[in-house]
């Protein structure tokens, strides 16, 4: 077993472990701070597939922004101590156990999928900021620009619904 | 003249029109004489007709008008076939029907005058639709005529529209005819399939080629059949014949004495050939026409309106001229549709003229010595009496006696049995006559008052019909007598092609002469009796009991019928309206309909409004499906 | 190192935030779970990529600037999701997705 | 491609028309004059087009059928602005920006039909889809609006992993997210193309509101806005029709691909007809009714996905046509009414006859009859499936559950004509309005005769 | 041409009359039909000299290869004449009413024509399948607008029904669409496409549930009472006249041509559906106090002598079908029009309520006779040929089919005959006595529908060689393929 495999498996099983904590955490702010480690914990796992660019942008993007914007919702809202009502039992093993379905589904469905392997040894620069930025300004260029409409809409909507 | 035989129906026909388009605007009298007048004109061309066809030599001719139906291969003309036989009857239905016609003039005059022309439209009608079945020269053409006749019965049977029971005979009428017309149409339709065709000439130069004794034409013979017996008011379909006596008394004499109903016989006649090569049907006719004849004079034993037992007595006599044909004497049964015309017809009449003079009242107990203020009806009607219960020397007996003797030579006991009928017979129609016209008047004093000899239109007929009942039998002499039997001579080209297959029932002149005298002696002394019995007759008032009852209410056949048919039908109609169209099939197909709302309401409630319920049936939905497509 | 793995953890990653979804009320909690998903699914680009460039695949910086541009979609969705989530938040003073079902049947 | 472009930026100019125009009443016209704009800028681009296509990066082709399909979308939008455009302002203050994100939409809208990798797709849906979610919610007091926006939300965005984990194992399997090149082979299919394949199916059926992923559709609908509905339900729906369409016909339909998927769409374009059709049945509002109906319709133009063919194409555009102006003018005149229950369109015929007129034309398209556009929708996407020569039990199936659809479509003509009542309305009707939507009901008359008068561009 | 004009008049007038208020419409109407009747008459001139003049041709979809392809033949022309005779004569009966909304119900009346001749004229399955709708949809808004207190929920029952029925036909012709070499909903193509025998067999019954519950045929026949009942009589007498010969119609254009070997798999499985239709519709007649259900269900029995009769396919009992088509489409009209003068004076349809109409009213006795005569297929009136035809047609295919379905004959006199004593005959009651005869139009309608009676009665020789050709060619075709 490699050094490579060891990294993967702890990432892997605090990346699990974190989520489970997401869902299963009675105190949303728990759950919030699991869903950070569980974050970082991806975040690693993109240094070992030499995704570096995205490495940066994930932890700023969703560790840094959205994950903090949802923590100040819900101090905002007071929703720190564990006042969600809880589910009927039977629903949320219902939910447990249909979403346990699809994975058992997914993963015997996956499971004969003969695909390359991954050499993590070898590091490409595929995932470096000059490379990906010169991709995505010049074949990306039209969902690049595209996508400042969806920002542009999701703007306006966040106005539009937000003020008062 | 034979070209010219279309005139014969469309003289009627232009009468029913003028009658019964113009029956606002014309006067009684022009009405009477457009309505004789036109038959009596046919009448004149019949005769002119017959003198045609009575040429020797004379060979069976076909005018064609039009193509009717053409399908195929399948030809269907409009057309008349003059021959021997339809001549015959043009003659009598003309004839007889001019004398009603006159007869009605009078009969019917306080009618209304709209009424009147009503009346005399139908009847013309009714002579247009005869004359077409008669003259038709294949069995569509006769099947025409065969509804029209029944149609015109049921318009004048109900010609008192506003009288419900009278409605319902009517009703009665048409629908027991349609069952019998319902055979005949079945049998036409045989024929079409077998023959490819139902002109009298194809279809009859076809038949013999299927063999004697053919399953098919056992068939064809039987379902023509049971037309006739429909038309002609034999067991099990006569009960309509009695009721339809709620018609005008003419009415009576002319369709349901002496012409429609012999319409069967006409038929039979008429396919001689067919019926003479399926022997079993003949049986059958025997069988039915003697049972037909016995249970008649039966019931007509103890019927109190005039009318009735006339009826019954009609219905007697259908069955004589049926059993005629069954065994084989065709030529007897014409006779006998001849004869019976002008006697049944004459005796109606009669009866209407003392109705007219009892003004309306038909029950018999209620009358009695009429011959005192009604010489000529009396007259006429004692000789239609004669005649009908053959007494030697009268057209009955002649016919009669022909048709006594093919009895015995086809089956001793036939013949035994209808020998009883004819004493039935001569009884009943002696009790009428007696109770009628001897004794001392019973009814009441303002009847009696009124009472009084008919007018000339009427007595007019009366004695035609009875000059006519009296020599009417003398075309057709019994061979003993050694005069020539001129109807059969006349009427054998008709029934040559079944000559062959007939067998002979040639009967010694002694044992001929024999049976005449025996039935002469018996029905004599039978009259005899009926006078010791009714000559003074008195309404004992005493209700009948036992085997006269049961004659009394015609065996409760009506009733039979009613608990065997209507009945059931009704409760059948009930149970299709109730149970399988409200409950079965409608139900059904609401339930549908009120099946997809109840499942709407079921399934709109899966729509719980829980966001969270949503996205579990989704992911539920989603690993079903993913089941399905990856490991089925 | 065989690319399932990274598939399988995605995979689980993804099923954890399904179930997430399904077991929680709370709609800021449901919301972080689907980004869990959104980022189950990212790993699994990423891992792919790094498949296919191993492979020899040239264009295989396209599913990194995927991966990119899920994460811009996702920030737009998170600030109107947000926003409607406040909304509601103003209107009913909870964040039970169950408190809102009027509409139904 | 203009059409893209002028619409993205028609946006932006709304936005700024509403900070300097002050009589929201006139922002309309704005509007208007963008889709007319719009139209003949994608005009253009049929006339470049020409007969080919016109590719961009990889990353967006336009062949003659996206410019039809523009151009049906962009149309009925221009009906939709002229006849609901006056009722934006009753839901709230901002009417420059919902008709901005409107336009926001249309642009999502021109890249279901053209785009050529998976990327745009994803990018459309979701520029189609937040601004519905914002729309949804636009009555922001009202809790029902609230509680649409929520739902539309959550399952949006549940369904957008859905879609990006089907995206991502198809990826996986082809190692490219353009439509033309990844190549999911003739013979045996990978299981990760599998599994993709069948979750972006999913991910499509939820944008298409096909059962069992229909869920939202109901809710959304009737808590939305009406005059927002009336849009979300007709323009927006056929276009996540044509691009489950084209990302199906493009890339999963090649060799025997389909037969993988077939059975699936055919289940879910089976549960779709029967619940959108049974649950029709039951309703008493009309809006609601005519959500349902909106599932029960997608039935139908599933079909075309289940059949994938030319006649399919065909269908699907004149599918498009049909369902969106006999919606659109539905839900006007629903608009103009006090009361959105069935009872509420009682005696409308004796107080508006053309109105109640007009809207029996477009429930009779709805339902299908001929002579109507509905019909010949219908009948080409049924004798797509028929023409597949598998399918006959569906097909069987949908017309049976068109003969329950005439059910609660004439439900309505009912009320208006067989009823008495006085169908209320919250404002006079003015002439312009009227004549709107004869125009609305003559296009629908007159493909429903000649529906070679939209046919024929393709 | 010409054919195009016997749809475009009544279309185009039809679309002019809704917007008429008052008494234009119903002269607008009148005269609309008057011009269609004259048209259909030169239309039959030419048909008799150079009938493939009445063949128009134009590209319609090119797409699906379908055209705008009308044309007559011996059988189409026919009922386009009977379309266009009844139209007139019915406006005529209703001249003196008024109704409410005139523009609608006249406009509506004139579009349901336009969609009958269309359904007889056209050549192309898609066509046809549109125009059967089109006459559908205006006969629907007729009933339910203005029929009786029930007639909303029962006009849309007829209509789901109808509906349905037609639905399952569309998917038969696109399926057999898509089996023709070139893709074409050409009649011709149809005709000459051959189909498996499994296919057929499974397509007959598209079709076939299509045809029978627009006849109707037992058991898809409960919409009809109840639809007849509750209609306004104009348009029960379109309904009972005309369109019933539409499901007849479409089984002898189409079902037997194109699907022969179908039609004879589930001939007799057809055939005695109708036979039992034939006994069950009369027996539930008699049982019948409404004048109108009472002839309703007679109808039902009518009408499935003929489906029986279709279905024994050879050449008498379709002959006999065709001219019965006609026949019964003058007749049911008469009998309606008479129902609709005694509604009209008398508001009153239980026959227990009626009696002695004979007394008051004899001209309308008189008529109400001779149109039942006619039903109960007297011979001389025009309902004797064609049940004759087709009985002996039947009973060629099966004698005991035709021993039981004839028994209807002795039914139907039954319940005739008893309508006729309970209504017109008897003594009057207060209300009866008080009945107006016939006047002006009226007569002059019903006289007209008793010469056609009794002309055709005696001389059915043109309707014979009318339809002559279409019987040929329908044989010729028969259980060939």
């Amino acid at each position: 077993m490699g050094i490579e495999q060891i990294i993967f498996i702890v990432l892997s099983a605090i990346a699990i472990a974190a989520a489970l904590g997401v869902i299963l955490s009675k105190n949303p702010v728990n759950s919030v701070l699991c869903m950070i480690t569980c974050f970082v914990a991806i975040a690693g796992h993109y240094i070992m597939l030499n995704a570096q660019f995205l490495f940066v942008v994930h932890l700023i993007v969703y560790t840094g922004a959205i994950m903090v914007l949802f923590l100040f919702v819900l101090m905002m809202m007071n929703l720190n101590a564990e006042i969600e009502p809880q589910k009927r039992n039977w629903l949320k093993y219902a939910g447990a156990i249909s979403g346990g379905a699809l994975l058992l589904v997914l993963v015997a469905a996956l499971r004969e999928a003969s695909l390359p392997a991954i050499q993590t040894s070898s590091a490409s620069d595929i995932g470096l900021i000059s490379n990906l930025g010169k991709t995505l300004f010049t074949s990306y260029v039209v969902p690049f620009e595209l996508s400042s409409v969806l920002f542009l809409s999701a703007m306006v909507g966040a106005v539009v619904i937000g003020k008062k | 003249m034979i070209h010219l035989v279309w005139l014969v129906p469309f003289l009627p026909l232009l009468g029913f029109l003028i009658n019964g388009l113009g029956r606002r605007y014309l006067s009684k009298s022009l009405t009477g004489v457009i309505g004789s007048g036109s038959v009596l004109a046919a009448f004149v061309i019949s005769l002119l007709i017959f003198f045609e066809v009575r040429q020797p030599g004379f060979t069976p001719q076909v005018v064609s008008l039009f193509d009717f139906i053409s399908v195929g291969s399948l030809h269907i003309p409009f057309a008349f076939q003059v021959d021997q036989l339809s001549a015959l009857f043009l003659l009598i239905i003309t004839g007889v029907g001019s004398l009603i016609h006159i007869y009605s003039t009078s009969y019917m005059h306080e009618e209304s005058s709209e009424g009147f022309a009503r009346y005399f439209a139908y009847l013309n009608l009714f002579v247009f639709s005869m004359l077409i079945l008669v003259l038709g020269a294949n069995y569509v053409m006769m099947f025409i005529g065969w509804e029209g006749v029944g149609l015109c019965s049921y318009l004048l049977i109900g010609f008192w529209f506003r009288n419900t029971s009278y409605n319902k005979a009517a009703n009665k009428a048409f629908i027991m005819n349609r069952i019998g017309d319902l055979g005949f149409l079945l049998g036409i339709f045989l024929m079409i399939s077998q023959f490819g065709s139902v002109t009298f000439s194809e279809v009859f130069t076809k038949v013999p080629s299927l063999g004697e004794g053919s399953g098919i034409l056992f068939a064809i013979a039987l379902l023509l059949f049971i037309g006739a017996m429909g038309k002609s008011a034999q067991i099990p379909l006569y009960t309509w014949l009695p009721d339809a006596m709620a018609g005008p008394t003419p009415v009576s004499a002319l369709i349901h004495a002496a012409t429609m109903v012999t319409a069967g016989i006409y038929m039979v006649a008429r396919s001689n050939v067919i019926y003479t090569l399926a022997p079993c049907i003949q049986t059958i006719i025997v069988v039915i026409g003697l049972g037909t004849a016995l249970l008649a004079a039966s019931i007509a034993l103890k019927q109190n309106d005039i009318k009735k037992v006339l009826a019954y007595s009609t219905v007697s006599q259908l069955g004589y001229m049926f059993l005629a044909l069954g065994t084989g004497a065709y030529t007897a049964a014409v006779f006998h549709v001849m004869t019976h015309a002008f006697f049944k017809a004459l005796l109606f009449l009669g009866s209407g003229s003392v109705i007219h003079a009892m003004g309306g009242e038909q029950d018999i107990r209620k009358m009695g010595g009429l011959k005192k203020w009604m010489p000529v009806t009396n007259i006429t009607f004692l000789i239609g009496c004669l005649a009908i219960a053959g007494i030697p020397g009268f057209s009955g007996f002649f016919s009669k006696d022909e048709i006594l003797a093919s009895a015995w030579g086809f089956n001793k006991i036939v013949y035994i049995l209808a020998l009883i009928g004819a004493l039935m017979t001569a009884f009943y129609m002696f009790r009428l006559y007696y109770i009628t016209f001897t004794g001392t008047f019973r009814g009441t004093h303002e009847q009696e008052h009124h009472l009084h000899e008919s007018p000339a239109a009427i007595t007019f007929p009366l004695i035609i019909l009875a000059i006519l009942s009296v020599i009417g039998g003398y075309v057709g002499l019994p061979e003993v007598f050694g005069a020539p039997h001129l109807l059969h001579e006349y009427l054998s080209p008709i029934f040559a092609p079944s000559a062959p297959y007939l067998p002979a029932h040639e009967l010694e002149h002694s044992m001929e002469w024999i049976l005449m005298g025996l039935s002469s002696g018996l029905v004599i002394i039978t009259i005899f009796f009926a006078r010791s019995k009714f000559i003074r007759y008195q309404d004992s008032g005493v209700p009948n009991t036992g085997i006269a009852k049961v004659l009394e209410n015609k065996w409760y056949v009506d009733e039979l019928y009613d608990a065997v048919i209507v009945k059931p039908l009704m409760v059948l109609s009930r149970f299709f309206e109730d149970t399988i169209e409200r409950s079965g099939i409608d139900a059904l197909v609401n339930g549908v309909g009120r099946g997809v709302k109840w499942g709407s309401r079921q399934v709109r409630l899966v729509q719980n409004g829980q966001v969270g319920f949503y996205i579990f049936a989704m992911v539920i939905g989603m690993i079903i499906l993913f089941v399905i497509s990856l490991f089925l | 190192m065989p690319v399932q793995y990274y598939i399988f953890l995605s995979i689980a990653l993804f099923c954890i935030g399904i179930m997430g979804v399904l077991m929680r009320r709370n709609a800021i909690i449901i919301f972080m779970c689907i980004e869990l998903m959104l980022n189950a699914v990212n790993l699994l680009l990423v891992a792919f990529s790094k498949m296919w460039v191993d492979a020899g695949r040239i264009d295989a910086a396209s599913a990194q600037l995927f991966v990119f541009f899920v994460m811009v979609v996702a920030a737009a969705e998170v600030s109107v999701g947000l926003a409607i989530i406040v909304m509601m938040y103003r209107n009913t003073h909870s964040v039970d997705i169950n408190i809102l079902s009027r509409l139904k049947n | 491609m203009n059409a893209l472009i002028t619409t993205a930026v028609f946006g932006i100019v709304l936005m700024f028309v509403g900070l300097f125009v002050k009589n929201r009443q006139h922002i309309k016209y704005y509007a208007i004059a963008g889709t007319i704009i719009a139209f003949i800028a994608n005009w253009y681009d049929a006339q470049l087009a020409g007969g080919g296509t016109v590719v961009l990066h990889g990353m967006i082709e336009v062949s003659r059928f996206s410019v039809l399909f523009n151009a049906v979308a962009i149309a009925s939008t221009f009906l939709y602005f002229v006849l609901c455009g006056s009722s934006f302002e009753k839901v709230g203050n901002d009417v420059a920006d919902y008709f901005a994100l409107i336009f926001f939409i249309l642009s999502g809208i021109t890249l279901t039909a053209s785009f050529s990798n998976l990327l745009m797709l994803f990018l459309a849906i979701e520029i189609l889809s937040i601004p519905q979610y914002i729309l949804a919610g636009a009555d922001k007091k009202n809790l029902k609006s609230n509680e649409a926006s929520l739902k539309y939300f959550l399952m949006g965005s549940f369904t957008t992993g859905i879609l990006l984990m089907g995206i991502a194992l198809i990826y996986g399997a082809t190692g490219s997210f353009s439509l033309r090149e990844m190549s999911l082979g003739t013979g045996d299919i990978s299981p990760l193309a599998l599994c993709g394949i069948i979750l972006t199916g999913f991910a499509l059926a939820f944008k298409v509101s096909a059962a069992p992923f229909h869920f939202w559709t109901p809710d959304v609908y009737d808590g939305s806005p009406t005059v927002f509905t009336a849009f979300m339900a007709t323009v927006v729906k056929a276009a996540g029709f044509i691009a489950f369409m084209r990302l199906f016909h493009v890339s999963f339909a090649g060799g025997n691909l389909s037969q993988h998927w077939q059975l699936i769409i055919a289940l879910i374009t089976a549960s779709t007809l029967l619940i959108g059709n049974f649950t029709a049945v039951f309703q008493q509002s009309v809006k609601r009714m005519l959500a349902y109906s909106s599932i029960a319709q997608a039935g139908f133009m599933l079909f075309a996905i289940v059949a994938l063919n030319e006649t399919a194409a065909q269908g699907i555009i004149l599918y498009a046509v049909a369902y969106s102006v006999a919606t659109i003018g539905i839900f006007a005149i629903l608009l103009k009414l006090k009361d959105y229950t069935f009872d509420g369109y009682n005696g409308l015929a004796r107080r508006e006859p053309l109105l109640a007129l007009v809207n029996t034309i477009f429930l009779l398209s709805l339902a299908g009859i001929p002579l109507t556009a509905g019909f010949f929708a219908k009948y080409f996407v049924l004798s797509a499936a028929v023409q597949q020569g598998n399918l006959l039990w569906l097909v069987i199936l949908a017309v049976l559950c068109a003969a329950i659809s005439a059910y609660y479509y004439f439900r309505v003509i009912i009320a208006m004509y067989f009823k008495s009542g006085e169908a209320e309305t919250t404002e006079p009707i003015t002439t312009g309005f009227k004549s709107a939507l004869v125009i609305g009901a003559a296009v629908i008359i007159l493909l429903g005769v000649f529906p070679n008068l939209v046919l024929q561009f393709l | 041409m010409l054919t195009v004009l016997l749809i475009l008049i009544p279309l185009i007038t039809g679309l002019i009359t809704f917007g008429l208020k008052g008494p234009g419409a119903k002269v607008m109407s009148l005269l609309s039909s008057l011009a269609t009747l004259v048209i259909a008459v030169i239309a039959w001139l030419q048909f008799q000299t150079a009938p493939e003049a009445l063949r128009f041709t134009e590209s319609w979809i090119p797409q699906l290869g379908s055209q705008f392809n009308v044309g007559l033949d011996g059988m189409g022309m026919m009922l386009c004449l009977l379309t266009a005779i009844s139209f007139p004569l019915i406006f005529i009966t209703v001249f003196r009413r008024e109704y409410d909304r005139p523009g609608a119900f006249y406009g509506l009346m004139l579009l349901s024509q336009a969609g009958l001749i269309g359904v007889f004229t056209a050549y192309d399955a898609l066509l046809f399948y549109a125009f059967w709708e089109l006459a559908l949809i205006p006969v629907y808004f007729l009933c339910s607008m203005w029929g009786g207190e029930r007639a909303v929920p029962v006009t849309f029952k007829f209509f789901v029904y109808t509906f349905t029925g037609s639905l399952l036909m569309l998917v038969g012709i696109i399926y057999i669409y898509f089996q023709t070499p070139d893709h074409s909903f050409s009649w011709t193509a149809f005709t000459t496409l051959h189909l498996s025998s499994g296919e057929q067999s499974w397509l007959f019954w598209l079709f076939f549930v299509a045809f029978a519950i627009k006849m109707p045929v037992f058991p898809f026949h409960t919409w009809q009472p109840d639809t007849y009942e509750q209609s306004p009589t104009p348009v029960t007498m379109v309904l009972s006249g005309i369109m019933v010969k539409m499901g007849l119609f479409g089984v002898v254009r189409w079902l037997l041509p194109v699907l022969p070997q179908g039609a004879y798999m589930w001939q007799e499985a057809a055939i005695v559906l109708s036979v039992i239709g034939i006994i069950y519709a009369s027996c539930i007649a008699i049982m019948q106090s409404d004048l109108k259900r009472l002839i309703a269900y007679s109808s039902i029995a009518h009408i499935g002598l003929m489906s029986a009769a279709i279905f024994a396919n050879n050449e008498q009992s379709l002959q006999g079908v065709q001219v019965q088509m006609f026949n019964h489409g003058i007749n049911i009209i008469g009998l309606w029009m008479l129902v609709e003068v005694i509604q009209d004076r008398l508001k009153i349809k239980d026959m227990n309520g009626l009696g002695g109409i004979a007394t008051h009213a004899p001209k309308l006795a008189v008529m109400l006779v001779i149109v039942s005569l006619a039903n109960i297929a007297l011979p001389l009136t025009n309902g004797f040929i064609g049940e004759f035809l087709m009985f002996s047609g039947l009973f060629q295919y099966n004698p005991w089919f035709a021993a039981v379905a004839a028994l209807a004959i002795i039914l139907a006199a039954v319940y005739m005959l008893n309508m006729l004593q309970k209504v017109i005959f008897g003594e009057s009651n207060t209300l009866t006595a008080s009945t107006v005869d016939l006047k002006g139009g009226e007569m002059l309608a019903i006289a007209l529908i008793a010469a056609v009676i009794f002309v055709l009665g005696v001389y059915p020789k043109p309707l014979l060689e009318l339809v002559h050709g279409t019987t040929a060619l329908v044989n010729a075709t028969a259980w060939v393929k």
